[in-house]
């Protein structure tokens, strides 16, 4: 490789990576010259805003790919990007330097590694290669770890954090064990050859095949947190602070998603060299009957929790089994569902961290018990948390809704139609109303403990205002998304 | 005159709603308004039957609702046997009207009580023009509710509030049968107008069974209103209610509705031997059956109510042995005696603030205007020469022995019998006896002087038999007198006479020890005395099998339903526990969780050879 | 927006004006502009009705969101359009919802401001319900209903408020998850949510188990809100628990979502093979009817009597239905109507019993009649119309129900007679329990009648009820279209 | 060259993967779950590398990602002694299951 060719690539394409690594550069060093931490949300909300500037040019823009496939910029990729950085970029307004005390005592660094993590989700959404896929997740991991442990005087901050690397690196090593048979079979990483290599692939070293696909499907299932990889989410939301939480539970699960989803799309769903099908028929009911033990297992147990954070934990568990259904009944419309629900999600669900995180700085306490009396205390907050949780648990009118609405959609029109899939998932839908319902029983029906104003930052306002904006926009009007989304 | 028709109920209608939106704003002058508005629907009345003479039928429709593409009409229709009605029911009614006025005094509640009272008019009035089935249904319903509000209207008393609900839920039963039979009907003819239902039977357009189907649903109705067996339980309770609208209600015309629905749908009936035949059996058993009981009570107005009970299978006979003429002569005379003897009945208790006839002991003789009257209608009903229930009563028999029911003349003849003995006991109890000496306080006028055209009537109306029959004749050809031979118009005088002197020799000679009689037949005195037990039977049958039945679905509720709902609630609840249990917050069971997982996984992969 | 979507839309008028009030506002200034809020709808609703008199047509569509597929487009537009039934529901809604906020003056006491605003968010859901045209915005409506519902009963209610509540949430939330799947199902095959192109759509589909199922799910959905027995338990707990104010609403208005639905989504989408259904609802009518009536029997509280009558009389809609024919539908329509304004007048009168006795137990009451006659006239007059007296709506709903099923089903509907009887039996009891006899409860002795403004929400409703029982045609003639419809495509 | 086949390789590098699993299940210190999880990442190297030699097709793609995951794994460890650090100094234990106060 020379270098005439290295600069043949249209390396613009990369643009917003390269916005957040140089962000994420100056951030780190302000951070260590002058330590100004306002500066330093400052320079990375900027540096975000300006890397979706960069991202919105590219709208409508041809499929490229750069590196030898191992770069690739599709639509899909855009818009997956889009989440990535609002995500980010929502996460940042909602937490503010000048109140947040936990942040004081770490100073800067949760800003670059923030955008650390962002950076590795980029990568996890653009690379069409094993390798830069792995160590896109990677980046994304390690900078998590950190983030959960940040606030290095917490205990449960200590914990949490070691609970995650350990799984987490657990879930790295049977991922990677699998991709190693997946290697041996096929000879490469690329996901474009393996898929070519595994329609071609001898009959008898088809058990091994799927066994590679089994294992590294399970192992990824870490990142979006379903079962059996579940586990560690409800410890590690709680032990971090409540902006990290936000990010895991959104952004970090939006890169899973996709990094699932291309690997499915891309490498598994290939013409049959195999007898019966290709990778994924044979794996679908695996996905099946994941999606559906997820969705039990997140609502149901979400109904137990009183700390709210594990709430949303399990309620993020939940979410990410619904999202598995239009894996498990893949159709021309799979990816938008996809798109469309982890858009809805991140608007609600940030928008529900938010508030969550004023309430709990605000009461130093995460027990349910903090939303009571909310009605009476900021009636604004009262309608927004509502039509936050309203979204989440599917409602019409919210972006949620129609997130279900399209998932439905999906599921129905598979061949074969997959109505247990859909039957359970709607029954656990009713099942999540009860917890949501409940932290709006104890926003209007039960007396405030404490009646001093709640203290809310003017940023704050921005993020619950755009999220409780998108949520309802979204909701009414589902054809914005969607006709962007089929340019 | 005749096209005013429609108005004559509506100006009952219009006391009823005058008086019940006007609360107690009118109380003072309230009876007189309603027996104005009365009165001037008793003349609409008479000017329509003037014009009856002459155009012998008339009918006024227009939709009241539409089902697809068959209308159903409201509106008035016109005979000679609707006209009748019209007359007897205005007729009585205005009487009654004008006998509370005395009657009802000073009472607080007056005005609610004649608004009822309009409200039943109307409903009656609106029953008897209606030119189809389901006008008919619903007059016959809110007839229904003037009775239950009526009943009902001493309302602090528990046993006026079980009298009023037994009455309705009673007659109710029957209503049932006429809806089924109605409905039925529709299908068959497509229409519900009389006049439609008449030509499609005479077409055979029913299907076979039908017609006898349809036609005992019509007479279940007619049992529950007319209080025939086995639904007659509810009327001698109604005798809870005032005595005036006993007997406009529970003598003169409501109770008689059952039997104009027989004769209204007479065609339908004539179409089915066997419906004929049930109902003459059922009429029959409801006479003597009700007539022995009679025998026995001790409450004046329950004997007056199981003697209308009596004469109301009378009727029903006659009607089921296809004595059309007879059994409307009967209704007819019957109202005028029945009206007469309840009013008799009412001045008695209103005087004597007493109603049992031991303890009253002969002390109505005092009472002299009203102690006649009570004769007359006493003489009419047990069948005594040339007054009208003679010629009423001799007509059905005539019409038993034409249509060859022997055995059922048998019975009647007995009943004729049993009648003027009860009654006689009735009128010997309470106005031939020792009972106090001191005078009564005497009634208003008001209350005399329906009694006095009462009793008049009650004398003189079996004279118009002939006339009575041509009036009927004018429209159906089946409306024919039948006359009895000498031997049996002997023979009914014979036992009616019998009948009085038997109950001469016992109850004012004293010459049989009523107490002896007691002992000597105590099993059938009981008996009779309980009615047959036939609410006991109810009781202990249908009303406990009800509630069996609703508590067997009370603890299916509680115990099934719930707990299948609990089961489901408890099942996700058990999920959320076990799954919470195993989040025991050690991150080296969230690993083996996760690996097993992974094993049980690949394990099924291996197992199933590959396949998932 | 056309008129239709201003009516629609037409109760956030009500709600922005209680949310401007402050929150000291005093409850009588709040439930003045609450009535204000109120009779904004109302209003509409009756100009709507006038313009659609007269043109016969009132429809609006615009284009809203699609899917594209590899062979087709699956739209959803949002369209809303009337016809009679609908119109008589929405017309049945407004008022209900005025006279509900004009009957929870003296009830509503806590936060009232809170209250009216779930309130109009209700009445937007029930109005967008009768108003659409579309199974996906009629779902989208019907669930909108469910969270105002949610904080009416669990905050405002009695006692066992917050179980209530949530049964009332969970049980409701499956009924609308299995309506949701069936939708999708339907949606999916028919490429349109619009309800005529489904209907067009399934004439020309051939397979009958296909649409059988959904039939059912539909019938399970709307089971839940009718509701049908066993599915009914969360029903009787909100009449008994909920406020009355809301169960005017909730008995009157939201149970007959579920009849409208089932007519709606399975005589009009599926007019060929729906009444292969027949005999299935029948027996499931004849359930309802006989399994209430006799739990009615035996209550001992009021408000619980009242709750099993409604579920009786939700029996006499589904035997209407299975009739399958235009008495019958037109029997099932009119119930629906007449039960709405019955029972709104039963839990009206409820609650000013509430209001002055604080009980409905029929142990402890009696001889009501004594100290206030005319609410006792009232409830007489509302047990009588529920117990199907000529003259008042509920006859003539029972007679097409009734008609409608002896046509095919004899047997059904000769069985479901006992049924009417029953209904008198219960009603009867009930009314003379608490209005006749002897004067139990101290309450009582100083009770103050029905007087004043308390007397328009019980005349106004009795005076819809005896309209339409004396000239049903009033209703009738606005339903023909509808039913000719409905029963038009019925082949076989 | 080789007489070791491909399958002893494969063999040896799924034994060590379980060594390392079971290591990372059971054990009490936490520094000693970090070091299994290591072995887990070598056993993949070992499988990486096993198939660019004796793979479908051999080629030098095994290698490049056994360098990558080495390097990742060795981040992977220092940010976990790093965490593992800043809870002894609160907790003062490195056992593992001792760390259970967030749970359920």
């Amino acid at each position: 490789m020379d270098l005439e060719t290295l600069l043949s690539f249209k390396w613009s394409i990369m643009a917003p990576e390269f916005t957040i690594l140089i962000t994420g550069v100056i951030v780190s060093l302000q951070d260590l010259f002058y330590g100004n931490k306002r500066l330093s949300s400052w320079l990375s909300i900027l540096g975000v805003l300006l890397a979706i500037a960069f991202l919105s040019t590219q709208y409508q823009h041809e499929s490229v790919s750069i590196l030898y496939d191992t770069y690739i910029f599709d639509e899909v990729t855009f818009f997956f990007k889009i989440i990535l950085l609002t995500g980010t970029l929502l996460i940042l307004l909602m937490t503010s330097p000048s109140w947040d005390e936990e942040t004081e005592r770490v100073r800067g660094d949760f800003h670059y590694l923030l955008l650390a993590a962002l950076l590795g989700g980029m990568i996890v959404v653009s690379s069409g290669d094993v390798i830069t896929l792995y160590a896109g997740l990677e980046l994304l991991s390690i900078s998590s770890y950190i983030m959960v442990g940040i606030r290095k005087y917490n205990r449960n901050a200590n914990e949490g954090a070691m609970k995650y690397i350990i799984t987490g690196s657990l879930a790295s090593a049977v991922t990677l064990f699998g991709l190693s048979y997946i290697y041996g079979l096929t000879g490469t990483t690329n996901l474009f050859d393996i898929s070519r290599e595994m329609s071609a692939i001898d009959t008898q070293l088809e058990p091994l095949a799927i066994l590679g696909f089994v294992i590294t499907f399970v192992g990824l299932t870490f990142k979006i947190s379903t079962v059996p990889f579940h586990m560690w989410t409800p410890d590690v939301y709680q032990g971090a602070s409540t902006p990290v939480a936000a990010f895991l539970s959104v952004v970090s699960k939006a890169a899973g998603f996709i990094l699932i989803a291309r690997m499915l799309i891309i490498a598994f769903t290939a013409e049959p060299g195999l007898e019966q099908g290709t990778v994924y028929e044979y794996g679908v009911g695996l996905i099946a009957v994941l999606a559906a033990l997820t969705m039990i297992v997140g609502n149901t147990v979400a109904l137990r929790q009183r700390n709210m954070k594990r709430l949303f934990a399990y309620s993020s568990i939940a979410h990410a089994g619904y999202l598995l259904i239009p894996l498990a009944a893949l159709t021309s419309f799979s990816l938008e569902t996809i798109w469309f629900y982890l858009l809805a999600y991140m608007l609600m669900n940030i928008g529900a961290f938010a508030v969550l995180h004023v309430l709990i700085q605000n009461h130093a306490n995460e027990d349910m018990s903090i939303f009571s009396g909310l009605y009476h205390r900021s009636p604004v907050l009262t309608v927004m948390m509502t039509i936050f949780l309203a979204s989440l648990a599917g409602i019409p009118g919210t972006a949620g809704f129609i997130g279900k609405f399209n998932i439905f959609l999906g599921a129905l029109s598979a061949d074969p139609a997959r109505y247990v899939l859909a039957g359970i998932m709607v029954a656990t839908t009713v099942i999540s109303y009860v917890y949501y319902f409940n932290i709006l029983v104890q926003m209007y029906s039960r007396p405030a403990e404490k009646h001093a104003n709640l203290q809310v930052p003017a940023i704050t306002w921005v993020t619950v205002g755009f999220c409780t904006l998108g949520t309802v926009l979204f909701g009414i009007f589902p054809n914005l998304p969607l006709q962007f989304f089929n340019w | 005159m005749i096209s005013f028709a429609w108005l004559i109920p509506l100006f009952p209608l219009l006391s009823f709603l005058v008086l019940i939106l006007s609360g107690k704003k009118l109380k003072t002058v309230s009876g007189y308004l309603a027996s104005l508005l009365t009165g001037i629907s008793f003349i609409f009345t008479l000017g329509v039957i003037a014009d009856l003479r002459s155009v012998t039928e008339y009918e006024a429709t227009w939709t009241w609702l539409t089902i697809g593409t068959t209308d159903i009409q409201a509106g008035v229709w016109l005979n000679p046997l609707n006209g009748l009605m019209l007359f007897i029911v205005s007729f009585v009614s205005l009487l009654v009207h004008i006998y509370s006025l005395g009657y009802m005094g000073e009472n607080d509640r007056r005005a609610t009580y004649f608004a009822y009272l309009g409200l039943f008019t109307f409903a009656m009035l609106g029953l008897v023009m209606s030119p189809n089935l389901i006008q008919f249904y619903m007059f016959w319903e809110l007839v229904g509710l003037g009775s239950f509000l009526l009943i009902g209207f001493y309302l602090y008393k528990e046993s006026a509030k079980r009298a009023a609900r037994k009455a309705f839920i009673m007659t109710r039963i029957g209503d049932a049968g006429l809806l089924v039979g109605l409905i039925l009907i529709f299908w068959q003819t497509g229409s519900l107008s009389f006049t439609e239902i008449f030509q499609a039977v005479e077409q055979n357009e029913f299907a076979p069974g039908m017609v006898t189907l349809t036609a005992i649903l019509l007479f279940i109705g007619a049992v529950g209103k007319s209080g025939q067996f086995p639904l007659h339980t509810w009327l001698p309770d109604a005798m809870e209610g005032p005595t005036p609208v006993s007997a406009l209600i529970h003598a003169a015309t409501m109770v008689a509705a059952g039997v104009y629905l027989v004769a209204a749908a007479y065609p339908l009936f004539l179409a089915s031997e066997w419906a004929l035949m049930i109902v003459a059996v059922i009429g029959a058993f409801t006479a003597i059956f009700a007539a022995t009981i009679g025998l026995v009570q001790d409450d004046l107005k329950r004997v007056l109510a199981y003697s209308t009970v009596s004469q109301l299978g009378y009727m029903m006979l006659a009607l089921g042995a296809g004595g059309y003429v007879a059994g409307m002569f009967h209704l007819t005379t019957h109202a005028f005696f029945k009206a007469l003897l309840f009013l008799a009945a009412g001045s008695v208790i209103l005087a004597l603030r007493k109603q049992n006839i031991k303890e009253i002991a002969g002390e109505g003789r005092h009472l002299a205007i009203t102690k006649w009257g009570f004769l007359a209608g006493t003489l009419a009903i047990s069948g005594f020469p040339l007054l009208s229930g003679s010629f009423s009563k001799e007509a059905i028999f005539a019409a038993l022995l034409e249509d060859g029911q022997y055995g059922l003349l048998g019975v009647a003849l007995l009943t004729a019998f049993l009648t003027s003995v009860y009654m006689f006991r009735l009128y010997f109890m309470v106005f031939h006896g020792k009972g106090a000496d001191k005078p009564p306080k005497s009634v208003p006028v008001s209350m005399k002087i329906p009694v006095i055209i009462l009793a008049a009537l009650a004398v003189i109306s079996g004279f118009f038999a002939t006339g009575f029959a041509d009036w009927l004749a004018a429209e159906q050809e089946y409306a024919v007198l039948h006359h009895s031979p000498t031997w049996l118009i002997f023979l009914a005088t014979l036992l009616s006479l019998g009948g009085i002197v038997f109950a001469y020799f016992i109850y004012v000679r004293k010459q049989m020890d009523r107490e002896e009689w007691k002992t000597t037949f105590s099993s059938t005195y009981t008996i009779l005395y309980h009615k047959y037990f036939i609410d006991e039977f109810y009781q202990n049958t249908i009303i406990y099998s009800t509630r069996a039945i609703s508590y067997l679905m009370y603890y299916t509720e509680r115990y099934v339903v719930e707990t299948i709902a609990a089961f489901a609630a408890g099942m996700v609840k058990e999920i959320g526990k076990t799954g919470s249990r195993l989040q025991n917050g050690r991150v080296q069971t969230y690993g083996t969780v996760a690996l097993l997982g992974l094993a049980v996984i690949v394990l099924i992969f291996v197992v199933r050879g590959g396949y998932f | 927006m056309g008129l239709l979507s201003l009516f629609v839309f037409s109760p956030i008028v009500g709600l922005v004006l209680i949310s401007l009030l402050s929150n000291n506002s005093s409850p009588k200034i709040v439930q003045r502009y609450a009535l204000i809020g109120g009779f904004i709808p109302l209003i509409v609703s009756w100009i709507v009705y006038f313009i659609y008199q007269r043109n016969n047509r009132l429809a609006e569509n615009f284009s809203w969101f699609s899917y594209e597929t590899d062979s087709r487009t699956l739209v959803i537009d949002y369209e809303l359009e009337l016809n009679g039934f609908r119109l008589a529901l929405l017309l049945l809604t407004t008022l209900i919802v005025t006279l509900s906020i004009l009957a929870s003056v003296k009830d509503i006491k806590k936060n009232p401001k809170l209250f009216y605003q779930w309130l109009f968010i209700l009445e937007l859901g029930m109005l967008g319900v009768f108003a659409s045209d579309n199974m996906f915005l009629f779902f989208f409506f019907f669930e909108l209903t469910l969270i105002p519902m949610f904080f009416l009963i669990g905050k405002w209610g009695h006692v066992e408020r917050e179980e209530t509540a949530y049964k009332y949430l969970i049980y409701n939330g499956l009924g609308s998850a299995v309506l949701l799947i069936a939708i999708v199902a339907v949606f999916i095959q028919a490429g349109n949510a619009n309800f005529e192109a489904v209907k067009d759509y399934m004439s020309t589909m051939d397979d009958q188990a296909y649409q059988i199922g959904v039939i059912v799910a539909f019938l399970v959905a709307f089971g839940v809100k009718l509701p049908i027995v066993p599915l009914h338990s969360w029903m009787v707990n909100v009449h008994v628990y909920a406020p009355p104010a809301v169960v005017m609403i909730h008995a009157g208005v939201l149970l007959k979502i579920g009849a409208y639905g089932l007519l709606q989504f399975g005589a009009g989408m599926f007019p060929e093979t729906f009444p292969l259904l027949a005999v299935t609802l029948a027996v499931l009518g004849l359930i309802n009817l006989l399994y209430g009536a006799f739990l009615a029997l035996i209550q001992d509280d009021l408000r619980k009597v009242f709750a099993y009558a409604s579920v009786s009389h939700m029996g006499i809609i589904l035997l209407g239905i299975a009739g399958m024919n235009t008495a019958g539908y037109q029997g099932a329509i009119f119930q629906t109507i007449s039960h709405g304004l019955i029972s709104a007048l039963l839990f009206y009168l409820v609650g000013v019993l509430i209001n002055r006795t604080s009980t409905t137990n029929l142990e402890k009451l009696g001889g009501l009649w004594t100290t206030a006659p005319v609410l006792s006239g009232f409830f007489l007059a509302a047990a009588l119309a529920g117990l199907g007296l000529p003259g008042m709506s509920g006859f003539v709903s029972e007679f097409m129900a009734f008609l409608g099923v002896f046509e095919n089903l004899p047997v059904f509907g000769a069985i479901g007679i006992i049924g009417i009887i029953l209904t008198a039996v219960y009603f009867l009891r009930a009314i003379l329990n608490i209005s006749f006899g002897k004067r139990k409860g101290k309450a009582l002795d100083k009770m103050t009648d029905l007087r004043n403004l308390e007397l328009l929400p019980a005349g106004v409703l009795l005076a819809f009820i005896i309209l339409i029982g004396v000239y049903p045609d009033s209703l009738g003639q606005l339903l023909q279209i509808t039913l000719e419809t409905f029963v038009a495509g019925m082949g076989g | 060259m080789s007489s070791v086949p491909a399958q002893g390789y494969l063999i040896l590098a799924l034994i060590l993967f379980c060594i390392g699993l079971f290591g990372a299940l059971t054990k009490r210190n936490t520094i000693i779950v970090l070091i299994s999880i290591e072995l887990m990442l070598n056993a993949v190297n070992l499988n990486l590398v096993a198939f660019s030699k004796y793979g479908i097709n051999p080629n030098m793609t095994g290698q490049v990602f056994s360098l990558f995951s080495i390097t990742i794994a060795a981040a992977e460890a220092a940010v976990g002694i790093a965490i593992l650090l800043s809870l002894y100094r609160n907790r003062r234990t490195v056992h593992i299951d001792e760390m259970d106060t967030l749970k359920h």
